[in-house]
């Protein structure tokens, strides 16, 4: 596959989708805890609110450089992170700039987020922000660890780090799904699913009260619009990676935004449920949990 | 007692390593080679009937060189040592009695007697038992006795160093002379054989025994005269 | 010819002529002296030039005219005329070294050293049984002597305990000769040799000879008097007494053991052995240096006993090895007695006046290196032969015996030289004179030239003679001149050389070389930021450069080990300069020679003993050899990549080393290691030993270091301590990627050999300079730096996006091709330690940035400049390639890739433009590069447009709970950062691995604490143990022989 | 009336000290040298508050202000027994979500400031810091009573008599105290007032700053921070 | 009779080596050693004994061409000389020795002289 010019409109306009589809997801996600305490909650569309309210701010302030490219960073990550998966199985414009790299390069890029809103937080000079950084990456570092072993089963079951490739060895039936053929590993991605989406029992980084909402604890305005913006995407991002390696990808907008609704649900409804994990706890539970059923899973395939 | 037991303990398995030596040895019934051969060679080599000195003087002249080195070097020794700790001047012996007329008459006449004596084993070393060694011994015994008879007495130490000094270097000396004009170091053939048995023959032996003597008393009574001189208490 | 008896005759002859010339005129008697030592010496030198060129033949020399056996006689051959050139010019050295003393006494002593020399000497020349015994009698009157020129009263004692042993020996002496004598009938050595003898008794006798003469070479532990005499008599004796009268005694009992026969010779090992290591552990807990020395004395001499047991394996090699050994010991020993002379004060840490006078560090190295058997010493050749012969002979046993002496002996005395070096110099200082100063160089002198002449010697590899070694030795002779320049000059040698040799190389060498050389040379830029003449630097520095240019240079075993341990000596000097490196430099030490004679015994296995080895043969070692080979070579290897379980060296090494140092020894030293992995294992390839594929062991090594590299790296508080745990880390990923033994794992080896030196050494460089600023390396102290030194951050936030692995810099390169290697491998546990490291080094890479540059400004900061330009320069430039590397990985690693191809015999990476394809997956650095630029400048636009007018604000502009912060100090989380962390996995912090080597010091030094209680300083107790040694000795060979 | 009267006013700077680690120090650097830190300085930033324009195309304002209004963010700060009546908001029975309003635990995120009761003057500080640390609009609502007028305690030594002398307050909620329903009511005022563009309490803030310092000042005596707290 | 000689030698050997490794007096230890001398000296002239045999001097009762028929070995005669000697100049400095330790601490005791150890 080759660079052509006519891909940067498709993908913006997927960009565009995604982004779309976060906001009210989000908000649905909101609406959901809402409804579990017997609240109406809010309006689906509150997010847009938020995020125009946020860039129409008048005053702002700057910690510094890093502080000003924080959001830029954590930003690029998400739509970085997009425009290096392909949305749609089979589609020819919502393949993004899959060109670029593999599996690999999406699992690795994450982190280009999460580093850069690290030393933005950082530079704030807030010890909250320092406080909440250490405990996500802490975190992040047990969680993330059945994802790659369960990416590593994959890529040997299917042969191949393409995501493309995975999505296309999974077509043809929903028994075809990574999610049949190897649900181990699926089970060990889940873990690390759930445990990187920032939910309940995992949230004890934006602690909103004790380390007042953690990292971004100094941002605002159009940065915090930044922020928000990149928390819609990101998720989904990350979904549409989890949907294509695991669970048959999508080929077409209705297929995609039904299994991303449902992969985005598994966290929230967790969420709602459960009580915060200290960081020490959660590590403990993926160690505990999450790394055998990982092992397992490269042990089986 | 542990140590003494231990020690003993040791001892008696030296013992027993010496026990195996003594059970085992078997005399020689005949001459081994070497003594063969110095037996056979010892007119014609040397020219000394008492083969010992000849073997002393000149087969192993070396190790009788380093003999009499060894004297030299302990009596230098001993007045190191004793040059370090040397009581104040005059105070040794002084507290002893002044010895007896007869003991002192007594004394000095015997010392010519056995420095006479002395002379007589040295030249006759190569003839009959005796040699440098016995005959310088005898000379230093002489000194002892002076020593013995008169304790305040002092001999000049510049003269029996001078005694000493030129006596080694001269012994050298004839064993260079060994390598210039004959065998080898130490060689005693230097000066003629001459005959078998008589006082002036056997080369250069008579003139090494002499070097000895001399050196082996100058050396004795260094010794003598510096344990002497510490005599305090 | 001048006849060798001269010697004698001449030494004894003006001892005897001292006393004519009257005793007053003391000046001229010591001129007299002299004037005969000089004669003697000159003598000797003209036979051993004359025998050692061929010119002519081994002399025999016969006394009183008549042939042996029936009268004494001499021999000079090749070894007594090295011995006898050893034994007069420290005789003559010594007369120097002890003249106050000699003057003082007068003519007496004068007397005694000249028959003491003399002595020695026909000690050295005599073929006589008995002799050898009136010579040994001599030099124990004379030892008795001149013990006493000390001014130590203590030498009183020591002298009459020596005597009450000389008294003992010469017991057992004469029974063994008179027995030897009547069982053989002679008592010429060589006529014994020669005549079968059936005799009862002639084994008693021969032993009974034997033990006296081995006592004679104070064998452990029979050996306390001799230690006193060490320990008190004056400096300039004691060097007669260590070199040459304990050569003399060697060779005593290597001429009697000819006749003796084989059987006795592993007796002399065994004693050897035990002397060697026992001394050498005892030594350990001594404080004095004299009495130390001494340790080290009769351990060498020990261990040269060992080796003539060993005469039977070393054939032609024997007078080689041994010569060499005794020569660095004799030299060496010599040098560092007349040195103490030069110090006052007694214990080792006052040797910390030295430092004051550069030439004496040098005589202190160079005399330590001697001793250690390091190159370009005659010891290290003489090692080198002497591990071949052992392991071609299957007498392991021996051989680690050895090695083991020879690691504890470094152990103190690299100790005692970072003492030298590093503690305050006591106040008492030196009182150093010309003439003591030219003793002890001349010493120095003899040293090299030795070294010189054992490496000319004809089928023998001179490690002097290579040109990098050269440059060291011009950079030693340099080190007047200003750092600036010396730093130009250093710059020029390491392009000039690679100039010269880069077109031999193959890829894979390339790259190394690249790595080593101009990558030296760019860490070396840094290095202008120093000022002064910085003594001792740029020969430490341009060893450990020769060694690396050396190593990839080497064609055989030998030139890599030559090359490996010119590196590591180059290197501890270099780390030594640190600070509060001394102990660390000394556990690299230890480790590294720990290491090294791992190396030492796998090539001698490999080649079993045939010389030289080519390193291309390796791969013909027979089966069951080469897993062992395998073995050895990796755990020497490993010490320098510091594998987990072999690291602890490590964080201290580089944490501690000066600004410029730690990256030259962390971004380029350590890559000596995995080099050293990828030659053994192109040539060995897969090697299994009971049924367990040695490969898979490596890759669990691997991924434990890598795993436990990155925890431990997150709990550090000093910055460049993490970054040393983070080497572990990404060594451990290297040694997995080597170990997965496939072609992409081979290129992500190399790729880390790039990509780590690039970003170690920037962040080393960067920590450096903000040490630099700060003078501090503990990361909670700084804070906020980002404005103050805003290139410094930058080369850090490329070097840890770079190290993270996060696109699009180049680090993520490396994790690609690690995902499309391990989908080749079969291994898959140690890959969950491996994933588990990613993320864990995220962690400590943020913290490294956040708690240096990010939070809170602290006061003592507040007006820091910039790092120096020179130090900033290079982080840049390293930058710059970082971000270039990660656009065109192709242009380092494609013909790279092709070398590993041609090896495996695949290909599996298709280079097509700018994409880069595997089997597995793709990868187009180009695409993300430009990706990332154009979504992260579109975000940033939008932010600028809206946020351009943002009020720019202090650092105490915090939401603090409405209330604010007080200090800066208290607002700035960064200590204990990973609190959580802790607590979750603080179990694995658990100091298992410093315990254990902890427990393995304890352990010896513990055993040398008990030991040494064994020397009671009761003459008569020692005159015991004399008795007790016979007796054991006795009881052990006689149960041999039964 | 103001609170205090001027002739009580006593000599501040003897009597308040400045604090300890705000008074200028000296410290030595790494190398030695003694440098100066002079911490409100050095530490904080000194800047005035902006007068901030409206967007310049009305429609694009209105839009802002209808977006402000309908994303109300609360600083969860509670001051006085009022707070106790803002937490019902949250719950299912009054649920302040579905109006935009949520609660933000960093002033930097919040655009509402609801001073929940009386102010003592140690409280008033805060309230003073905490509004000037967010970003505007920003908006002040007094609640109960004590904000209007001291309420019940008019009287007392240490509490402050009308908020709006100190804050501009955009909007009382009367009552003493004012339940959940007086709340919402209010808020739902409140949103009108933003929609009409008449909430511009932080430019009001900016234009008569040196009022409102005076007043602020007169009644903190230990002014322990810089004038103005961004 | 050549044993009961050598075992001579080696009872004054090991009584002299026992002695000077038992007695703390060092002048006790100094006449122990010369016992031990003694009975090497025994040893080495015990050794060249030969039943039956002569002194190895040369006269008119030994010709030469019969010596090596009548002589006792010559050799350890000439080594015991040598060895006396050289045990004499140990023995003399042994007792300088004990000299200087006296004054050094006016005690004779061995066991006293430990300073230097470890």
């Amino acid at each position: 596959m080759t660079f052509e010019w006519i891909q940067v409109p498709y993908a913006l306009a997927t960009l565009f989708i995604i982004l779309n589809y976060g906001l009210l997801m989000t908000a649905v996600v909101q609406k959901l805890a809402a409804r579990v305490g017997g609240r109406p909650g809010i309006p689906v569309w509150q997010n847009y609110i938020d995020l125009v309210k946020n860039f129409a701010l008048r005053s702002k302030i700057s910690h510094g450089v890093m502080y000003y490219l924080g959001p830029v960073f954590r930003l690029s990550g998400g739509i970085g992170l997009i425009f290096f998966v392909p949305t749609i199985y089979g589609s020819t414009w919502a393949q993004n700039f899959s060109f670029a790299g593999d599996l690999i390069l999406a699992l690795y890029f994450i982190f280009f987020g999460t580093l850069g809103m690290a030393l933005g937080a950082g530079e704030s000079g807030h010890p909250h922000s320092a406080i909440g950084v250490s405990r996500g990456l802490a975190q992040v570092t047990a969680a993330e660890l059945p994802m790659a072993l369960a990416v590593y089963a994959i890529a040997i079951q299917y042969q191949t780090l393409s995501i493309t490739e995975i999505v296309a060895a999974q077509q043809g039936g929903l028994f075809n799904w990574t999610l049949f053929t190897n649900p181990i590993a699926v089970a060990a991605a889940m873990f690390a699913y759930v445990g990187t989406t920032m939910r309940s029992p995992f949230d004890v980084v934006i602690a909103p009260q004790e380390i007042p909402i953690g990292p971004p604890t100094e941002y605002h305005s159009a940065y915090l619009a930044l922020m928000q913006t990149n928390r819609v995407i990101f998720p989904i991002a990350k979904t549409i990676i989890y949907m294509n390696i695991f669970f048959g990808g999508a080929t077409n907008w209705a297929e995609f935004a039904i299994k991303v609704f449902l992969l985005y649900m598994i966290p929230a409804v967790i969420g709602v449920v459960h009580p915060r994990f200290r960081v020490e706890q959660s590590i403990r539970f993926f160690l505990k949990w999450g790394l055998p059923v990982g092992v397992l899973a490269i042990l089986m395939v | 007692m542990i140590r003494k037991v231990v020690i003993g303990l040791m001892v008696a398995l030296l013992g027993v390593a010496f026990w195996t030596l003594t059970s085992g040895y078997v005399p020689d019934a005949e001459l081994n080679r070497t003594a063969a051969y110095y037996a056979a060679n010892a007119e014609s080599e040397v020219g000394a009937p008492n083969i010992v000195t000849g073997i002393i003087v000149t087969w192993r002249g070396l190790d009788t060189l380093g003999e009499v080195t060894v004297l030299f070097l302990t009596s230098a020794i001993i007045a190191l040592v004793l040059s370090q700790s040397k009581t104040p001047k005059g105070a040794s012996g002084a507290g002893l009695l002044p010895s007896g007329e007869l003991l002192v008459t007594g004394a000095r006449m015997l010392a010519p007697l056995i420095a006479l004596f002395g002379a007589y084993v040295i030249m006759n070393g190569h003839l009959t038992p005796g040699g440098g060694f016995q005959g310088g011994a005898i000379l230093a015994s002489g000194v002892l006795l002076s020593l013995l008879a008169e304790p305040s007495r002092r001999f000049g130490h510049t003269v029996i160093a001078r005694i000493e000094s030129f006596s080694g270097t001269f012994y050298v000396l004839v064993g260079l002379a060994g390598m210039a004009y004959a065998g080898g170091f130490l060689d005693n053939g230097i000066l003629p054989l001459g005959r078998f048995g008589t006082m002036l023959s056997a080369g250069a032996i008579p003139l090494i025994s002499i070097l000895i003597g001399l050196k082996v008393g100058a050396e004795f009574s260094s010794i003598l005269e510096s344990l002497h001189e510490t005599e305090d208490a | 010819m001048v006849s060798p008896v001269l010697i004698i005759a001449i030494g004894l002859g003006t001892a005897f002529a001292l006393g004519l010339l009257g005793s007053t005129r003391k000046t001229l008697l010591f001129g007299v002296t002299l004037a005969a030592l000089a004669a003697m010496a000159t003598i000797s030198l003209i036979w051993l030039v004359a025998l050692a060129t061929g010119a002519t033949e081994t002399a025999e020399i016969h006394t009183a005219g008549v042939a042996p056996p029936f009268a004494i006689n001499l021999r000079v051959g090749i070894a007594e005329a090295a011995l006898l050139a050893t034994v007069t010019l420290t005789g003559l050295l010594a007369a120097l070294s002890l003249r106050a003393q000699l003057l003082t006494l007068g003519r007496g002593g004068m007397a005694v050293l000249l028959v003491l020399v003399m002595a020695i000497s026909g000690l050295v020349m005599t073929r006589d049984l008995f002799n050898i015994f009136v010579f040994i009698e001599l030099v124990a009157i004379a030892t008795a002597g001149l013990v006493l020129l000390s001014e130590d009263t203590r030498a009183v004692c020591a002298g009459f305990k020596f005597l009450v042993v000389s008294q003992i020996i010469a017991i057992l002496l004469l029974v063994g000769i008179i027995f030897t004598y009547h069982a053989n009938g002679s008592l010429n050595i060589d006529d014994i040799g020669a005549t079968p003898v059936a005799a009862q008794g002639a084994a008693l006798a021969m032993f009974l000879l034997l033990i006296a003469l081995v006592i004679e070479l104070k064998p452990f532990p029979a050996n306390g008097w001799a230690l006193d005499i060490y320990t008190s008599a004056h400096p300039g004796f004691s060097a007669i007494f260590s070199a040459a009268t304990g050569s003399a005694a060697l060779f005593v009992v290597d001429k009697v053991v000819a006749p003796a026969g084989a059987e006795w010779l592993p007796l002399l090992t065994g004693i050897g052995l035990l002397s060697f290591v026992g001394s050498n552990v005892v030594a350990l807990r001594q404080d004095n240096d004299r009495r130390l020395l001494g340790y080290s004395s009769v351990g060498q001499l020990g261990l040269v006993l060992a080796v003539i047991g060993q005469r039977d394996v070393l054939g032609d090699a024997y007078l080689y090895v041994a010569g060499g050994l005794v020569l660095s010991h004799a030299v060496a020993k010599a040098g560092l007695f007349w040195m103490s002379a030069i110090l006052r004060g007694r214990k080792l840490q006052d040797w910390a006046a030295i430092r004051a006078r550069a030439p004496m560090v040098l005589a202190f190295a160079t005399f330590i290196a001697m001793l250690v058997g390091l190159p370009p010493f005659p010891g290290f050749y003489a090692k080198w032969d002497l591990a071949q012969a052992l392991v071609a002979a299957g007498r392991l046993p021996v051989l680690g015996l050895i090695l083991l002496g020879v690691l504890i002996e470094a152990a103190y005395l690299f100790r005692w030289f970072g003492f030298a070096i590093k503690r305050e110099a006591p106040e008492s200082g030196l009182s150093a004179n010309m003439v003591d100063c030219g003793i002890t160089f001349a010493a120095v002198a003899g040293g090299w030239a030795l070294g010189w002449i054992w490496g000319a010697i004809p089928g023998q590899h001179n490690v002097l003679a290579t040109l990098p070694v050269l440059a060291v030795v011009a950079f030693i002779a340099l080190e007047p001149l200003p750092a600036k320049l010396k730093n130009v000059l250093a710059i020029a040698a390491l392009l000039g050389w690679f100039a010269l040799v880069y077109g031999d190389y193959d890829p894979m060498r390339l790259i190394f070389a690249v790595v080593m050389i101009p990558g030296g040379a760019v860490i070396l830029l840094a290095s202008f930021s120093e000022t002064g003449r910085r003594i001792g630097f740029y020969p430490s520095a341009m060893a450990m450069y020769a060694g690396l240019a050396l190593l990839l240079e080497a064609n055989t075993f030998f030139e890599f080990f030559a090359a490996w341990e010119v590196m590591t000596l180059g290197s501890y000097f270099l780390i030594l300069r640190g600070r509060m490196s001394e102990p660390h430099a000394l556990s690299y030490m230890l480790f590294s020679l720990g290491g090294a004679f791992a190396l030492l015994a796998g090539f001698a296995l490999a080649s079993g003993g045939v010389q030289p080895f080519a390193l291309d043969q390796l791969g013909t070692v027979t089966a069951e050899l080469a897993p062992w080979v395998f073995v050895l070579l990796a755990i020497g290897f490993m010490t320098k990549t510091a594998a987990m379980g072999l690291h602890i060296w490590l964080p201290g090494a580089h944490a501690e080393a000066e600004t410029d140092v730690s990256p030259m020894v962390s971004g380029i030293l350590l890559k000596a290691g995995l080099f050293g992995l990828f030659v053994m294992l192109m040539q060995l390839g897969r090697q299994s030993l009971w049924g367990v594929d040695l490969t898979v062991v490596l890759a669990w090594i691997g991924a434990i270091s890598a795993f436990l590299g990155a925890v431990l790296s997150i709990f550090q508080e000093d910055a460049k301590r993490l970054l040393a745990y983070s080497s572990i880390s990404q060594m451990g990923y290297a040694l997995f990627g080597v170990a997965l033994m496939n072609h992409l794992g081979w290129l992500l080896a190399m790729m880390f050999v790039i990509n780590h030196y690039v970003y170690k050494s920037m962040l080393f460089l960067a920590v450096g300079g903000v040490y630099k600023r700060t003078h501090t390396k503990l990361m909670y102290q700084m804070g906020g730096l980002i404005t103050l030194m805003p290139f410094t951050f930058v080369s850090v936030l490329v070097g840890i996006i770079a190290m993270s692995g996060v696109p699009p810099l180049s680090g993520f390169g490396g994790r690609w091709i690690f995902y499309n290697a391990i989908m080749d491998a079969d291994l898959r546990l140690p890959l969950i330690l491996i994933f588990m490291a990613g993320p864990i080094g995220f962690l400590y890479l943020f913290r490294l940035i956040h708690t240096i540059f990010l939070g809170q400004l602290k006061d003592p900061h507040r007006q820091l400049k910039e790092a120096p330009f020179w130090l900033v320069l290079p982080q840049m430039i390293f930058a710059a390639f970082l971000i270039a590397f990660a656009v065109l990985p192709g242009m380092a690693l494609q013909r790279v890739d092709g070398y590993i191809g041609s090896i495996f015999g695949d290909q599996p990476l298709i280079w097509q433009g700018r994409a880069i394809t595997s089997e597995f997956g793709y990868w187009n650095p180009v695409a993300i590069m430009v990706v990332i630029a154009v979504v992260f400048v579109a975000v940033f636009l939008i932010l600028i447009a809206k946020n351009h007018d943002a009020q720019k604000v202090k650092q105490f502009n915090i939401v603090f709970s409405a209330e604010r912060p007080y200090r800066p100090e208290t607002t700035h989380f960064a200590w204990n950062f990973f609190a959580p962390y802790r607590k979750a996995m603080g179990i694995l912090e658990t100091p298992v691995v410093t315990s254990f080597w902890g427990g393995v010091t304890d352990g010896v030094n513990g055993a040398a604490e008990f030991t040494r209680r064994f020397y009671t300083g009761n003459g008569q107790t020692y005159a015991a143990h004399v008795l007790l040694f016979v007796v054991a000795v006795y009881l052990i060979a006689m149960g041999g022989v039964a | 009336m103001k609170d205090v009267d001027d002739k009580f006013l006593k000599n501040i700077d003897k009597e308040f000290p400045l604090r300890e680690e705000l008074r200028p120090r000296t410290v030595t650097t790494p190398d030695g040298q003694e440098i100066e830190i002079e911490p409100l300085k050095d530490y904080f930033c000194e800047a005035a508050p902006k007068v901030h324009p409206k967007a310049y195309i009305p429609i694009v304002e209105n839009f802002y202000n209808w977006a402000r209004a309908n994303s109300l963010w609360i600083l969860g700060f509670g001051t006085g027994c009022g707070a106790i009546e803002m937490r019902p908001l949250m719950t299912p029975r009054f649920d302040a979500y579905r109006y935009g309003i949520q609660w933000r635990p960093t002033p930097r995120q919040a655009n509402l400031l609801m001073i929940s009761g009386y102010l003592s003057v140690k409280t008033l500080k805060r309230a003073v810091r905490a509004y000037e640390q967010m970003q505007g609009p920003k908006y002040v609502v007094g609640l109960g009573s004590c904000t209007i007028n001291g309420g019940m305690y008019w009287d007392s030594y240490n509490t402050i008599k009308k908020l709006d002398q100190y804050l501009p307050v955009d909007l009382y909620i009367a009552g003493c105290m004012p339940r959940p329903e007086a709340l919402l009511a209010g808020f739902m005022d409140l949103k009108k007032l933003i929609k009409a563009g008449k909430c511009e309490g932080a430019n009001k803030y900016a234009e008569n700053f040196a009022f409102y310092k005076e007043n602020q000042k007169s009644v903190i005596k230990d002014w322990d921070m810089p004038d103005y707290n961004w | 009779m050549a044993q009961i000689a050598l075992a001579t030698g080696f009872v004054l050997i090991l009584a002299g080596l026992y002695g000077a490794l038992t007695n703390r007096d060092i002048l006790r230890m100094i006449v122990a050693f010369t016992i031990a001398d003694t009975g090497v000296n025994v040893v080495l002239v015990a050794v060249g004994y030969m039943p039956g045999r002569t002194a190895p001097i040369l006269d008119a009762a030994v010709p030469v061409a019969v010596a090596s028929q009548r002589i006792i070995d010559p050799v350890p005669q000439a080594l015991v000389l040598t060895a006396i000697v050289i045990g004499l100049g140990i023995t003399a400095l042994m007792l300088a020795y004990a000299y200087r330790l006296f004054r050094l601490r006016h005690s004779l005791d061995i066991s006293n002289f430990t300073e230097l150890k470890w």
